[in-house]
C-alpha cells in the first residue's frame, strides 16, 4: 500500500502530485527568470507526517518543493528575517497563511512588493502532533513509517501496523473553521481551486466553557495551564502579528517580565502577549500548533477576538483590519458599568 | 434584473388590478418577477398594533425564503414593504431582535435580502432609460398628482425611499410618460387607511383633503403605488363627495396602469374596469385608449 | 548609587498634625538611595526652600523629593528651588501626603503608614528621573489670518496694532464676509457696512498687514513657530498696482451674470467688485464667465481702463512664506433649503431664505431697499417667517441650533413692519433663544410691533395660485393653522463652509461631525486648537453672532501676541520620545495621536558590516503635548513618554504594592 | 484556596516598615488599592477631596499619570502581581479629555483588558475604570469608599499574586 500513498517523504498520488510538479516547474521559473531570489516552500520532514520549511535559491533545487497535507506549517514568519536582504522572496502561501502575511504588511514589517505570494488551494492540513499523540497512546514508543491522506482518511502505516485517522481526527483546528480554502488575491495561483467543505462557525465554545467556570476555578484553571510554561517564546517567534525588533519581554529596562519563572510571572508573560496581539491575532492557531507543552493558546487569542467583535462591533476579527480595533475609538464606544 | 416577487394580501384581493398590471408591464420591460414560494401575510397593521415580535416575525418567514433564493424583495403594495423593510432593518441593526426572530421561524435568518417598494424598483433601479425605448404612446400632457401617502416614505430612516417630504420618484416616470406632474402639498398626507372600516368617516375627511388639494393644483388624475390609498381614493370618492358637499371625480390609477397604458398595452390587461371612478374618460379625451 | 534627598514639610499643623513625621522620618532614612532626609516647617517657604538647596550643596543630593502638598499646587516652585542649587529641575518628585492624606484621613497610624507608602513611590520613581532639557523653538513673529469676515477682520487687526506683521487671506475678491451682505444688526439695527467699512478700510491700510484677497491657502507644513504656508493668489486679471478703482471697466462690461454677493437676486458684470464699499476696491475678471476668455474677443474693459491695468496674460501665483501662528476664520455657508421637500425644495421664488431677505430689504441691494416679492415683484401684504430651518432637525442631520436665527427674524420683522406698514408678519418658532445682551427686549420689541409669534414647526408650504398657506400647528393653542402670505422667509441655520473639512485636513486641525473645526477645549480653551499655533474665530468653530465671534478674534489675537511677545517658545520637556534602536517603525502610534506629532522617518545604521536603512517613529517635540496614549500602543516599549516613563511607573507600582 | 485568610502579618513585616496591608497594630486586613490618576481631572478631583477635607479609607495610593491613556495594562498587571487588591484607573470624562481623545483609548483598552482579566479569574470589581473630574472630590471620595467596601467584601486578591507562589 505504500506506494499508493501521499506521504510527506514526496511520493505524492493523483491531483496534489500534479500540485506538486507545477509548483516546482513554476518556483524554478521564477528563479531562472530572476523575478525572485529565493522561494520558500515545503521541503520533505524528518518524518513522514512532517514537512520541513525550504529555502529554494537555485532553479535546479526546486525540484525538492512538495506540497501535500502535511504542509500545516505557516512559512510567512520567515519572511520577516528575509526583509534584511535585498530583492524579491516567492513564498508558498495557503488562504490562512495569507491572513498572516497581510498581518505582517499592515504591520510594516514586510513590505508587499517585496514578496511574490504563490497560492496554492489547501484540502484542510494535518495536526502532526495530535496524530502523534494519538499513535503513542496506544502503542508507546510507536514509529511512523509512512503515511498519506487518501479520500479524507489519514492513512499511517507504523511500525506495528496500519491505523486509518477520519478528517474530523486528522485536521488541525484551524482547518475546521477554514472558510474558502484558496487564498485570494495572491500574485500567482497554482494547481486547481479547492472545494470549501462546511465550516464550523467562530462561536467561542471553547471560549464559553473556561468563561462558564467560576472565578476561583478559572484562576486554578490558568495556574495549572501557566505552570507547564517552559518560556520558550515559540509562541511568540511563530506568530505573524509578534513582529516587533526587539521584543518587550527580551528589554531589560523598564523590566517588562522578570527572568525569574514563577506563575505569576507566566500571568504577566500570557497576558501581555495576548493582549499584544488583541485585535490584531488572525487566528492562524501557530502558537498553539508549535507549543511544546500544549498550552491552549488559543483560548487566549479567541477570547480577546470574541471581546472585541462583542464590544466594538468588529464583524471578523481575525482578519487585518483596516484600522486597529485598540488604535482607534468611536465616541459612543460602550462605557464601564 | 430579477427580483423575488412579494405579492401581499391585497393583490389577490381588493388590489387585483394592481397584481395584473404590474405582471403585464415588468413582461414588457424585462423585469423579472419570481414569486417568493409560499410567502405569508405582512401582518400590515393588525400585527405591528398588537405584538412588535409577531410584527417582525411575519415578515422574516417570507423574508428568509427570500434569502433562500439568494434575491432581493420588491412589494407592490406600500404596507407590504413598509412591514418587509422595517424587519430587515430591526434584524440588521439589533442583535437580540434577530436572535428572537430566528427562535421564533426556528432557523437562521441574516436578512441578506434588501426589501424595495415597485415604484423604486421600476424607476429608479430599473431605470428611466429602460423604459423609454419601450414606450408607445404618450400620456400627451395629462396632468397627474402623484400621491405617495405615508406608508412608502415614513419612517424615511427606515423606508430609505425618496426624499420624505417631497418624493419624485412617480413623478420622474410620469413626466417620462409624457404627463405633467403637479405641483401639490398633499402628495404625503395619509388617507385614514388604517382607520378605513372602524372610522371611515375620518377616510372621507382626509380623502376630500387631498382629493381637492390635488384639483386645485389642476390634476386630471392622480397616481398612486398602495392599494390602501387607491380604494380609499377611489372607492370612498362617492361617499366623500357626498360627505363634504365637493365634486371631485378624479380618477385614481396605480402607477403601473398608467405605465401599461403608455406601453401600449390594452385596458384589460391592465385592469382599468375594476375602478369606481371612471378611468377610461380621461385616457379617451387624450386618445390613449 | 542615586543620592536621594528627602524634605518633609509639616504644612504648619495641616500635615503634622495628622502625620507622625518623626515616625515618618525614620522609615524614609531606611529607603534605598536617601541619603539624607530633614524635617521643614513649611518647605514652601524661603527659609524651606533655603533649605533645600542647602541640603543639596551639602550632601551632593542628585535627586529630590518633597513630601508635602500636591505637585499641582508647588511642582513648579520646587523645580525652580533644585535648578537653582545647580541641580536639573526635572530630577524632583513630589510626595503629595497633605491633598491625598493628612486632608483625608483622620486616624495617625493610618494617616502615617499611608504617608510612608507616597514618600517611597516617590523615591522609587526619582531613581528613574533623567535630567531634561526645555526645547526651545525660534518664533516667525508674523501671523496668517484665514478668511477675511468680521473676525478675521478683527483678528488682523488687534494682532497688527500690537505690533506684529500680519497677512490676511480671503478667497472672495473683497473681504466683509457675510456681514458685508446683512442690512441692520440686531439688537440695535445698526447698518451692517456703516459699522464693518471703517474696519475693513483700516485693514487695507494697516503698515502691517498685507491683504491677498482672491487667494487660498493651499499648503501648511511645520509646526508651532514655524509654520510654512503655501498661498494660491488666483489670478484677477488685473493689475492691482495700477488700478485706481474708478469703475470704468465695469460700468462698460457688456456682460451681466446673477451676482453671488446678492444670491442672484441681483446681476453683477463679468468684471466686478462684489459690492460697492469693497475693500480691495479693485475688480476681478470671472474668467469662467468673461467672453474674452470664452471666445478671443470683446476686451472692452481693456479699452476703457484708463490706467491700462486690465491683464489677460496674468497667471495663479504661488506664495510660500513662514508664519508663527495661524487664525481660521473661515466662517459658514447658509443652509440650503433645498433640502426641505416640504417648504418647496428650494423651488418656488417666494420662498427665500433670511439672507435673501437681508439683500432685499438692503438699500443697495438688487430692489433698493424696497420689499418686493422675487416672482412678481408685488409688495408683500403678509409674510410668514419660519425659524430654525436646518437647525434643530434631526432629520436633516442637523442636531445643533443656529444661534442667530430668532435674533435675526425678529429684526426682520421689525423691518417689515418698517418699511411695509401695515403688512402682516407671522413668526412660527419651536423655541424663542434670546441670551445675548438686549436681546430678549429686542423680541419684545418685535411682537409690540404687531408680528404675530406662533408656537410651532411648520409642517409645509404649498403654493396656492397667487399666494402661499403655511401649514403649522400652534402648539400653545393645540390647533393646526393656515396662514396664507405672500411670501415666506426661511431662517436658515448656520453650516460649516463646503470646504471646511477640507482647509482643517491642510491645517492638521480636527473637526465635528459637521466639520466646525474643534477647540482644544471646548470651557477653557475655546480659541485654540489642539494643533499648537492654530487658532479660531467666528462661526467657523460653531455658530455664532457678530459679538461673540469679534470677542473669539480678539480672544485669538491675544494668544498669537502673547506667544509673539517672546523670541522662542519652551516646549515641555515632558513628552513622547522614540527609542530608534528598538522601534520596529509599525506606525501604529500614529493614529493615536491627537496632534499628529508623530510621524515616520528614515535612520540609517551599519549591520553586519553594511549600511541599511530602515524606518522608525518620530516625535515632533513642538507638536507633542506629553498625554502618552502613544506608549501603550507601543508593544515593544520603544515609544516612551519622558517624566512619566515605563520604569518610571512600574517602580512606583511596585513601590506601592510592597 | 481559603478566601479569607488574614493576610497582613507578612505585610506588616515589608521593608520600609510600613504597611497597608494592615493597620499597625491590628490583625485585621484592609486592602491594598492602587489608583492611577490622570493629572487634570481625577488628579485633581482627588486634590480637591483633600482640600474639601472629605474623609476616605486609607487604602488606595495614588499614582499621577500625564493621561488615562497613559495607563498601559501592563501596569495593572504589575500591580496585581505585586499585591494589589484593587486597582483604580480614573480619567476625564469621554469628551473632556485633557488630550482631546486619549480618554476614549483608554476606554477601548481597559474595556478589553478587564474582561481579559475577569477571564484569567481576576474579579472585575477589582478593577474599577471610572470618571471624575476636577470638580468630583466628591465622587473620588465616595468611589474609593465604595471600592474600599467592595474589594474588602472579596477579600485580599490571590489571583496572579507573587508571593503566593514564592510560597508554595
Amino acid at each position: 500500500m505504500g506506494g499508493e500513498l501521499k506521504t510527506a517523504s514526496g511520493g505524492m498520488t493523483g491531483v496534489r502530485s500534479g500540485v506538486g510538479s507545477e509548483l516546482a516547474e513554476r518556483a524554478a521559473g521564477l528563479l531562472a527568470g530572476g523575478e525572485v531570489r529565493m522561494f520558500l516552500g515545503y521541503g520533505a520532514g524528518r518524518t513522514p507526517l512532517r514537512v520541513r520549511p525550504r529555502h529554494v535559491l537555485r532553479p535546479e533545487a526546486a525540484g525538492g518543493l512538495v506540497w501535500n497535507e502535511f504542509c500545516a506549517p505557516s512559512l510567512a514568519k520567515y519572511l520577516l528575517e528575509e526583509q534584511e536582504e535585498e530583492g524579491r522572496v516567492g513564498v508558498l502561501v495557503k488562504a490562512c497563511d495569507l491572513r498572516a502575511v497581510k498581518r505582517l504588511v499592515a504591520d510594516r514589517r514586510v513590505e508587499r512588493e517585496r514578496v511574490l505570494l504563490v497560492g496554492v488551494g489547501c484540502p484542510g492540513v494535518v495536526d502532526a502532533g495530535k496524530v502523534e499523540a494519538l499513535l503513542a497512546r496506544a502503542v508507546p514508543g510507536e514509529m511512523v513509517e509512512e503515511a498519506g491522506v487518501r479520500d479524507g482518511v489519514l492513512v499511517v502505516q507504523t511500525r506495528s501496523g496500519v491505523r486509518e485517522f477520519p478528517r474530523e481526527e486528522y485536521l488541525l483546528e484551524r482547518c475546521l473553521h477554514c472558510e474558502d480554502p484558496n487564498p485570494r488575491d495572491v500574485d500567482l495561483f497554482v494547481g486547481p481551486e479547492v472545494a470549501p467543505w462546511p465550516a464550523r462557525p467562530h462561536d467561542y465554545a471553547e471560549v464559553a466553557e473556561v468563561a462558564a467556570l467560576g472565578a476561583a476555578e478559572r484562576a486554578a484553571y490558568w495556574d495549572r495551564q501557566f505552570a507547564r510554561c517552559l518560556r520558550c517564546f515559540a509562541c511568540r517567534n511563530v506568530c505573524p502579528a509578534c513582529s516587533c525588533r526587539e521584543c518587550c519581554f527580551d528589554v531589560w529596562e523598564p523590566m517588562w517580565l522578570p527572568r525569574e519563572v514563577s506563575v505569576s510571572e507566566q500571568y504577566m508573560f500570557h497576558f501581555t502577549r495576548a493582549f499584544h496581539v488583541a485585535g490584531r491575532c488572525v487566528d492562524c492557531g501557530e502558537c498553539e500548533r508549535v507549543c511544546p507543552v500544549g498550552i491552549p493558546l488559543m483560548k487566549l487569542n479567541r477570547a480577546l477576538q470574541k471581546e472585541i467583535a462583542e464590544l466594538f462591533g468588529v464583524e471578523r476579527p481575525w482578519e487585518p483590519q483596516e484600522k486597529e480595533p485598540l488604535a482607534m475609538y468611536t465616541p459612543d464606544d460602550p462605557d464601564f458599568h | 434584473m430579477k427580483y423575488a416577487y412579494f405579492p401581499g394580501c391585497s393583490l389577490s384581493g381588493t388590489a387585483r388590478e394592481y397584481e395584473r398590471s404590474t405582471r403585464a408591464v415588468a413582461r414588457v420591460l424585462g423585469l423579472e418577477l419570481e414569486e417568493i414560494p409560499d410567502w405569508s401575510c405582512c401582518g400590515a397593521t393588525s400585527a405591528h398594533a398588537t405584538d412588535k415580535l409577531l410584527s417582525l416575525a411575519l415578515p422574516a418567514r417570507s423574508l428568509a425564503r427570500a434569502d433562500e433564493m439568494g434575491l432581493d424583495v420588491v412589494a407592490p403594495c406600500a404596507a407590504c414593504f413598509n412591514r418587509l423593510r422595517t424587519t430587515v432593518h430591526a434584524v440588521r441593526s439589533d442583535r437580540k431582535v434577530r436572535q428572537e426572530v430566528e427562535e421564533v421561524l426556528g432557523q437562521p435568518y441574516a436578512a441578506c435580502s434588501d426589501a424595495y417598494a415597485l415604484p423604486d424598483v421600476i424607476v429608479n433601479r430599473h431605470g428611466l432609460d429602460n423604459i423609454v425605448p419601450h414606450l408607445k404612446k404618450s400620456l400627451g400632457g395629462l396632468k397627474v398628482a402623484c400621491y405617495y401617502g405615508c406608508l412608502l416614505v415614513r419612517p424615511s430612516a427606515v423606508t430609505a425611499f425618496d426624499d420624505p417630504e417631497d418624493p419624485q420618484t412617480m413623478d420622474r416616470l410620469v413626466r417620462a410618460l409624457g404627463g405633467e406632474p403637479v405641483v401639490w402639498p398633499a402628495k404625503t398626507e395619509c388617507c385614514g387607511a388604517s382607520l378605513s372600516i372602524t372610522r371611515t368617516r375620518v377616510v372621507w375627511q382626509l380623502a376630500a383633503q387631498i382629493l381637492t388639494a390635488a384639483q386645485k393644483a389642476g390634476a386630471e388624475a392622480i397616481v398612486v403605488a398602495c392599494p390602501f390609498c387607491q380604494s380609499n381614493l377611489d372607492m370612498r370618492q362617492v361617499q366623500a363627495q357626498k360627505w363634504s358637499g365637493r365634486r371631485w371625480n378624479i380618477p385614481v390609477y396605480y402607477f403601473t396602469q398608467l405605465l401599461g397604458v403608455a406601453l401600449g398595452l390594452p385596458p384589460g390587461e391592465l385592469g382599468l374596469e375594476s375602478h369606481f371612478v371612471d378611468p377610461l374618460g380621461v385616457l379617451r379625451q387624450k386618445a390613449l385608449v | 548609587m542615586k543620592r536621594i534627598g528627602v524634605f518633609l514639610c509639616h504644612c504648619g499643623s495641616n500635615i503634622a498634625g495628622t502625620v507622625d513625621i518623626d515616625r515618618l522620618q525614620e522609615a524614609v532614612r531606611r529607603m534605598p538611595g536617601v541619603v539624607y532626609v530633614e524635617q521643614n516647617k513649611y518647605t514652601c517657604s524661603e527659609p524651606g526652600q533655603e533649605q533645600i538647596r542647602k541640603g543639596i550643596k551639602e550632601h551632593r543630593l542628585d535627586r529630590v523629593v518633597v513630601a508635602a502638598c500636591s505637585p499641582r499646587m508647588h511642582e513648579n516652585t520646587f523645580r525652580r528651588t533644585v535648578e537653582s542649587a545647580g541641580l536639573n529641575p526635572y530630577l524632583l518628585e513630589i510626595a503629595n501626603v497633605r491633598e491625598h492624606c493628612s486632608w483625608v484621613h483622620k486616624d495617625r497610624e493610618e494617616a502615617t503608614a499611608k504617608a510612608v507608602d507616597l514618600v517611597r513611590r516617590a523615591v522609587a520613581k526619582v531613581v528613574f528621573n533623567r535630567p531634561l532639557q526645555k526645547a526651545r523653538i525660534p518664533v516667525e513673529k508674523r501671523a496668517l489670518v484665514i478668511g477675511g469676515g468680521i473676525a478675521g477682520i478683527q483678528a488682523a487687526l488687534d494682532i497688527a496694532d500690537a505690533g506684529h506683521e500680519v497677512w490676511l487671506v480671503e478667497k472672495e475678491p473683497s473681504i466683509g464676509g457675510r456681514m458685508a451682505q446683512l442690512d441692520k444688526t440686531f439688537p440695535t439695527l445698526d447698518c451692517s457696512l456703516c459699522i464693518l467699512t471703517p474696519k475693513m478700510v483700516d485693514v487695507a491700510q494697516h503698515p502691517n498687514i498685507r491683504l491677498l484677497t482672491y487667494s487660498q491657502v493651499e499648503n501648511v507644513g511645520g509646526y508651532v513657530g514655524n509654520f510654512e504656508v503655501t498661498i494660491r493668489k488666483r489670478a484677477r486679471s488685473v493689475d492691482e498696482s495700477k488700478c485706481t478703482g474708478c469703475g470704468s471697466c465695469w460700468a462698460k462690461c457688456p456682460h451681466k451674470v446673477p451676482s453671488e454677493f446678492d444670491l442672484g437676486l441681483g446681476q453683477r458684470k463679468v468684471i466686478y467688485v462684489p459690492f460697492p464699499q469693497a475693500v480691495p476696491n479693485k475688480p476681478v475678471i470671472d474668467r469662467e464667465h468673461c467672453v474674452y476668455f470664452k471666445t478671443g474677443k470683446c476686451r472692452v474693459c481693456e479699452r476703457f481702463c484708463p490706467a491700462g491695468a486690465i491683464d489677460f496674460t496674468q497667471e495663479d501665483e504661488l506664495i510660500t512664506e513662514r508664519f508663527g501662528a495661524i487664525v481660521a476664520a473661515t466662517g459658514f455657508d447658509l443652509f440650503d433649503h433645498a433640502r426641505y421637500g416640504e417648504y418647496g425644495a428650494g423651488q418656488d421664488p417666494d420662498i427665500i431664505s433670511g439672507l435673501h431677505f437681508e439683500r432685499l430689504v438692503n438699500a443697495s441691494g438688487p430692489t433698493e431697499g424696497k420689499i418686493k416679492r422675487p416672482s412678481d415683484g408685488k409688495v408683500p401684504r403678509s409674510v410668514a417667517f419660519i425659524t430654525c430651518v436646518g437647525s434643530r432637525d434631526d432629520h436633516k442631520g442637523i442636531s445643533y441650533c443656529s444661534r442667530v436665527c430668532c435674533m435675526y427674524t425678529a429684526k426682520h420683522a421689525i423691518l417689515l413692519s418698517e418699511k411695509v406698514p401695515g403688512c402682516r408678519s407671522y413668526v412660527f418658532y419651536m423655541d424663542m433663544r434670546t441670551p445675548g445682551k438686549g436681546y430678549e427686549e429686542f423680541y419684545k420689541r418685535s411682537q409690540e410691533m404687531g408680528t404675530q409669534y406662533v408656537r410651532g414647526r411648520v409642517a409645509r408650504i404649498y403654493r396656492e395660485g397667487d399666494h402661499l398657506v403655511v401649514q403649522g400647528e400652534d402648539t400653545l393653542l393645540g390647533r393646526k393653522v393656515l396662514v396664507e402670505a405672500d411670501m415666506v422667509v426661511l431662517a436658515t441655520g448656520i453650516t460649516p463652509r463646503r470646504d471646511a473639512g477640507e482647509l482643517a485636513r491642510t491645517l492638521g486641525i480636527s473637526y465635528d461631525q459637521y466639520a466646525f473645526f474643534n477647540e482644544a477645549h471646548p470651557k477653557l480653551r475655546p480659541v485654540e486648537t489642539n494643533t499648537a499655533g492654530i487658532y479660531l474665530a467666528g462661526a467657523c468653530q460653531g455658530p455664532k453672532d457678530i459679538p461673540d465671534a469679534v470677542a473669539q478674534a480678539s480672544g485669538a489675537a491675544a494668544k498669537v501676541t502673547a506667544m509673539f511677545s517672546k523670541d522662542t517658545l519652551t516646549a515641555d520637556p515632558l513628552i513622547a520620545t522614540v527609542n530608534e534602536a528598538i522601534c520596529s517603525g509599525c506606525l501604529w502610534c500614529k493614529p493615536i495621536c491627537p496632534y499628529r506629532a508623530i510621524d515616520e522617518k528614515i535612520i540609517t545604521e551599519r549591520v553586519r558590516g553594511r549600511t541599511v536603512s530602515r524606518r522608525v517613529a518620530t516625535v515632533n517635540a513642538g507638536l507633542c503635548q506629553g498625554c502618552g496614549a502613544c506608549t501603550v500602543a507601543c508593544r515593544d516599549g520603544a515609544m516612551n513618554l519622558l517624566g512619566f516613563s515605563n520604569e518610571q511607573v512600574l517602580a512606583e507600582v511596585e513601590a506601592l504594592c510592597r | 484556596m481559603p478566601v479569607n485568610e488574614p493576610h497582613g502579618a507578612a505585610q506588616a513585616a515589608a521593608p520600609g516598615g510600613a504597611t497597608a496591608g494592615a493597620r499597625p497594630g491590628t490583625a485585621e486586613w484592609e486592602p491594598r488599592i492602587i489608583g492611577f490618576c490622570c493629572n487634570w481631572c481625577s488628579y485633581a478631583g482627588a486634590d480637591l477631596a483633600g482640600t474639601s477635607r472629605l474623609e476616605y479609607p486609607p487604602t488606595v495610593r495614588v499614582i499621577r499619570v500625564p493621561c488615562s491613556g497613559r495607563v498601559n495594562p501592563q501596569f495593572i498587571v504589575r500591580a496585581f502581581q505585586k499585591g494589589a487588591d484593587g486597582v483604580l484607573v480614573a480619567g476625564c470624562h469621554p469628551g473632556d479629555c485633557h488630550y482631546s481623545t486619549g480618554n476614549y483609548f483608554t476606554r477601548r483598552r481597559l474595556q478589553v483588558a478587564r474582561r481579559f482579566l475577569e477571564y484569567l479569574g481576576i474579579d472585575p470589581r477589582r478593577l474599577r475604570i471610572t470618571w471624575i473630574s476636577a470638580s468630583e472630590g466628591q465622587k473620588f471620595a465616595d468611589t474609593v469608599r465604595e471600592m474600599t467596601e467592595e474589594v474588602r467584601a472579596l477579600g485580599p486578591n490571590r489571583v496572579m499574586r507573587d508571593e503566593l507562589w514564592a510560597a508554595n
